[in-house]
């Protein structure tokens, strides 16, 4: 059987893996399409035909679950992310609290995080600032980008200084180092709820089963991503 | 390359070509209208061809959305009626191309008519030539040019087309993920610049042979419409 | 038959002309700027006049009152521009055969090529003619749509004088195949060799209309016409082609012979003879070198401001204009009712002032 | 509408506005090469400018941020000898629609350029005329209408665009928060529907106004060139 | 002075020429296709022939040998082109000043704007024209280049008569003013008229070339001039304008009289008599119309194909033509050394056919 997943497009290094790690397991197959959670979450709307959505953000899975476009039952939160300050080249690690002096740490160069309107990333990074006391500080620096990968990007590019990313999304990158995490209580659990749409097949409900199994989870743990 | 890129290129190649030869024939006739035509509304249609150009390529692609999914007006009734689906299908993906293309296969083709001279039309009129004979025989060979240009410009913006097209038929890879989106897809994970890269040559690789063609060719027709032996 | 009453006005120029073309061949004589061009393009549809009612052969193709506008392609008129407007994409043989493409009847373009010497122009492009050859394609053009009506706007100024003298002939025979021709010249050569019917443009206005004989021959009409170019067109008939090369004519004052003219005796000829080049004689000349001596009475003498005056010879029921100077005019006491012998030389007669009768 | 959706009109149509004037003289003289020009690299110079319709916009505005972005070979001389910086300014927002709108600015006036008779500027030339006077007081009368439409397409895609934008000057509300940026912003949040909405009637407001302006004046224009009174 | 010597071969068509067009009017005559245009073109700038060189006044404009090919923009000719191509975007006021414009010269424009009585027309724009008037703009746009060589292809075939008879004198002013100028025309009336040189093109070749006196006067040139447009050039000197409006001429066999011709008393000219209008009496002959009688002797007597004869009258140093009927010749016994009197009618020679000297 043949199943198409829609996917916010941070989950793609990792998820990629565990499709195919389920593919091999199953002899089922999932294409996978990625993309913002906002656009996909209203192509769903518009009838896309999908089996399985796993969001980024939990706001557009409660559109579509009020919308009446999942199927009951099978939404859960299947990972978690954290979210790390990140620098171009080599950087010392710092505490990030309120403390940290980012606007020194800036030196007159951009902070780069996701739209904080609209980019999930963005809204955790902003949220996350806020709390600390730093946004007052940095807003001046701010370089909003169209999606966190574009963050990533302008930090690995030392197009910006500092750049506010998920966890998961500065592994790998070669430009880019970590300076340390944000605290677990400066913003919202940062969740990423799955689901089957209402005229998801079996084998979607067997393939966000299968995200919480030990192999995927390991897979996503090796991305930098939290499991439950 | 993986099998799915070589597929990305495929279907790009293809999606460029049919939006390219099927928006041909709308667009020789919109240009005339706009070129031509001395009705009311011609504004409107000038305003309405213009729209994919002026709006960022998304909200083109949630209007398509809104108008030819399955929920939307027009897909219901394409769907019910003639079993054509379009939103999150390849041919979604022409119809997305050749939306954006538009305005600039219009331009092209609407510069070459009004450079006509209307006095050979004329003579054709005289020469018993109904205005649909005039048009095929004489202003349609001298805006050939025009035609290629805008031809090589809808096929060039149809390579190059993402924003519509994602958000219309989403990026399912052998099935609406065109060389864009894929290159996209690439963009988004560490490391994958490299493929992308290989990806943008390709696609640059395809346009610019199609550039080529199209100037080659342009310039034989150009000669003869110049009234010179070739 | 063609009718044509139009009113129209561009910026400072006005145009108001009503005239009717019988079949045959209607010059449009007038200087540049006159309006000639407009006219034209009126009767093809290509003008639209403020007022007036356009008829061909009881067509009504233009009525301002009723509304009438029949659009230009189901006129059937073959319109020789004054620029030549050769469809550039098309090579010669295709221009020639545009007509024939677009209505799908079958026409044969031999007569036509060879006629007018483009048998080895058909492969080209427009771009790549001469002035005269893109000339004579447009011609041929407009010849093989089988027109109602023909519309030739100074069809032959681009044309060497040989060249006009082939396909003179040729527009003649479509005049005698009762296609009504307009026909716009300032040559009055042309027009008085072609035309049956001439009507004369100033500024927009028509100043004189009639049957071509009449009005070339009509001293009244000269200014109108220009000077130099006045002459009248008498009958005549071949009376018989001699040894050395003359063509004997038979008019109603006598004899003349001419340089060898093609036609079978018997054959009917318009020939036109320039005012100026007739010389007036009291008594009859002797030892001259000029073979035409024809005796008439003078039956009108017109002075005007300049040192010239214009002469009609009547010869039986034809008329002569004969320029003069007013000084012999005085000298030889030319005026109404006197006789004299008028002398022609027969060079002076050339072969594009005779035309098919 | 809040503020900073005011904001994102008036940077939009000020960026809008300088892309089109300030890549004009650019385009007409490239148009008039690739047009006329016989040199080598003709077809390297024509791929090149067709390059942004080609390319998925985030790649050309990631080329853009290589090459004029604070680390970039160009940005750097451009910092450091003149004290221009263009990534994450509005002036580079500037540069961005520029090149995006160039390839269609070029081919409008090319064809125009084409449709020009050779034989014109020939008799220019007889009467004294050097080339580049023949070019200034023939071709570029001639070919206004096709510079009108080349401007006001450039105008409409810069009015629209997004993907290039947003990924060389980011979204800083204020300084490179375009029409489209905030638009997109506003289509990412749950309900955001209605604010996207009228974000887009703004829009196109302006470049219809644009639109209808630029075909008035190209009718006048055009009545002119082709010879008749106005 | 220009020299041209060309080669340039297009599709089946070559052109091999060579020539030396002095000071004065250089015609370039020939059937249509005969190449006029294309050595125009050469001398332009605007053709570059495969091979061939090209002076004017000393200054090689182009050399194959040497790859000297100045620009158009350098050359400094004043082309009026067959075609008008007045440039559509710019009124006529300001296609006059073109030239004016590029050069930074400060035109008089006024002169020409009166003789060619541009006046009402400096406000409209090309497409708003006659073919007449376009044609008028061109000759002055042309002129006011104020340009070191003029060019002028067929520029008065869309004109008529009188229009032509007024530009005429002035292209005539312009050769007096030592500017070159290469003519091409179908008329001979004009070539007779205005050229100091004659250049007879035929199929790409130059068939016939030297002073416009000695080939118009040749007999033997007359095939590749046209026969009906053959006549000879005189010399003449203003001896008096009379009473009656006509003018006394001066010539070396003895006076003539023609209709007011403008000029002072004394002044040079050159008047053509086409040889169609000579008369030839062997006695004196008395009470005709004709004024002008002038006694010489037969030079030369050419006789063709065809019924008629070219007789060449020594009349002191200068030759006239006679064209007469083979009958004629041999009724009068015209050979050479026989005594013979020539008639002119003073309206035949019309004003077109005089020049300033
Ligand atoms: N569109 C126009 N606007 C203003 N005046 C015009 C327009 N078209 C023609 N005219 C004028 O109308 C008059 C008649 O033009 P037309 O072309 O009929 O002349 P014509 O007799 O054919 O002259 P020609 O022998 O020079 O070709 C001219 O004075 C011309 O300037
Ligand atoms: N581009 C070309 N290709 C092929 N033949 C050409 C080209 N241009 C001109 N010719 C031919 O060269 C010959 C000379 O042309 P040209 O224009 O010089 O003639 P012309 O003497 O000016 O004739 P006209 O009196 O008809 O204007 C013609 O036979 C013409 O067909
Ligand atoms: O994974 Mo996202 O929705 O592009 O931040
Ligand atoms: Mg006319
Ligand atoms: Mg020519």
């Amino acid at each position: 059987e043949e199943i198409t997943v829609f996917a916010a497009s941070s989950l793609k290094t990792a998820l990629d893996l565990v499709a195919a790690d389920w593919q091999a397991e199953t002899g089922n197959v999932a294409v996978l399409s990625y993309d913002g959670s906002a656009k996909l979450a209203k192509q769903i709307e518009q009838g896309a035909p999908v089996d399985v959505f796993i969001s980024a953000a939990a706001d557009w899975m409660d559109v579509l679950e009020a919308g009446g476009l999942l199927a009951g039952g099978t939404r859960r939160d299947v990972l978690g992310n954290g979210l790390v300050l990140v620098a171009h080249g080599a950087a010392e690690p710092a505490e990030v609290g309120p403390e940290l002096d980012l606007a020194a740490m800036l030196g007159g160069g951009k902070l780069a995080m996701g739209m904080i309107a609209s980019v999930p990333a963005g809204q955790y990074g902003h949220e996350a600032l806020v709390s600390l006391g730093l946004w007052d500080s940095v807003a001046g620096s701010v370089v909003e980008t169209e999606n966190v990968r574009a963050a990533v990007k302008l930090v690995g590019l030392g197009e910006a200084a500092l750049g506010i990313v998920f966890a998961s999304d500065a592994v790998g990158e070669a430009e880019i180092s970590v300076v340390g995490a944000f605290p677990e209580g400066s913003h919202a659990r940062i969740v990423y709820p799955a689901a089957v749409t209402v005229q998801g097949k079996a084998a979607g409900r067997a393939f966000v089963d299968y995200l919480s199994s030990p192999a995927a989870q390991a897979r996503f743990r090796a991305q930098g991503f939290r499991v439950p | 390359m993986t099998d799915a890129a070589w597929q990305a290129v495929w279907l790009s190649v293809q999606v460029s070509f049919w939006a390219t030869v099927l928006s041909l024939p709308v667009g020789i006739w919109v240009a005339h209208l706009l070129a031509r035509g001395r009705f009311f509304g011609r504004q409107v249609l000038n305003g309405l061809v213009h729209l994919p150009l002026i709006l960022p390529p998304v909200v083109t692609g949630y209007l398509l959305l809104l108008a030819f999914g399955r929920q939307g007006p027009v897909g219901r009734v394409l769907d019910e009626w003639f079993g054509i689906v379009l939103a999150f299908r390849w041919t979604g993906a022409v119809l997305a191309a050749a939306v954006m293309a538009f305005p600039l296969m219009v331009r092209a083709i609407r510069l070459a008519i009004e450079a006509v001279d209307p006095k050979l039309e004329a003579a054709a009129a005289t020469l018993g030539a109904s205005r649909w004979q005039v048009f095929a025989t004489v202003t349609l060979p001298l805006i050939a040019p025009g035609i290629i240009a805008g031809a090589v410009l809808a096929f060039a913006k149809a390579m190059g087309e993402f924003g519509a097209t994602i958000t219309f038929v989403a990026n399912i890879p052998g099935q609406t993920q065109t060389l864009p989106s894929a290159i996209y897809a690439f963009l988004q994970v560490p490391g994958g610049d490299g493929a992308a890269f290989r990806l943008v040559v390709i696609s640059v690789a395809v346009a610019m042979g199609a550039l080529v063609a199209s100037e080659v060719l342009a310039r034989r027709v150009h000669a003869r419409v110049a009234g010179r032996d070739a | 038959m063609l009718e044509v009453r139009v009113t129209h006005r561009f910026g400072g120029f006005s145009l108001d002309v009503a005239f009717t073309a019988p079949a045959g061949v209607t010059a449009l004589f007038g200087r540049s700027g006159s309006g000639k061009t407009s006219v034209v393009e009126a009767v093809a549809g290509l003008l639209r006049p403020d007022a007036g009612r356009i008829v061909s052969g009881g067509r009504v193709l233009y009525d301002s009152a009723s509304g009438v506008d029949v659009p230009v392609h189901r006129r059937v008129v073959g319109y020789v521009f004054q620029d030549a407007r050769l469809f550039p994409h098309l090579t010669v043989a295709e221009n020639l055969a545009y007509a024939g493409r677009v209505t799908g009847r079958r026409v044969d373009m031999a007569p036509v090529v060879a006629m007018l010497g483009l048998g080895a122009l058909l492969a080209r492009r427009p771009g790549a003619l001469s002035g005269g050859e893109a000339q004579r394609v447009a011609i041929g053009r407009a010849l093989l749509a089988e027109p109602a009506v023909l519309l030739m706007d100074e069809p032959l100024a681009a044309l060497d004088e040989a060249r006009k003298a082939e396909i003179l002939p040729y527009v003649e025979r479509l005049r005698d195949a009762a296609v009504p021709i307009l026909y716009v010249s300032h040559s009055l050569a042309e027009v008085a060799r072609l035309a049956t019917t001439i009507v004369v443009l100033e500024a927009g206005r028509v100043v004189r209309a009639g049957a071509a004989a009449e009005v070339l021959a009509d001293p009244a009409a000269v200014p109108a016409l220009g000077l130099r170019e006045a002459g009248a067109v008498i009958g005549a008939r071949i009376a018989g082609h001699e040894a050395d090369g003359l063509t004997r004519l038979e008019t109603v004052a006598g004899p003349i012979w001419l340089p060898r003219i093609a036609g079978e005796v018997g054959a009917a000829l318009r020939v036109r003879i320039a005012a100026q080049d007739v010389i007036l004689s009291r008594g009859r000349p002797e030892g001259l070198s000029a073979l035409n001596i024809l005796p008439g009475v003078v039956s009108a003498v017109r002075t005007g401001e300049g040192p010239g005056a214009l002469v009609q010879i009547a010869l039986g029921g034809e008329f002569l204009l004969a320029r003069v100077t007013r000084r012999s005019a005085t000298a030889l006491g030319l005026e109404a009712g006197v006789e004299v012998h008028a002398i022609l030389k027969s060079v002076a007669v050339a072969q594009v002032d005779i035309g098919a009768g």
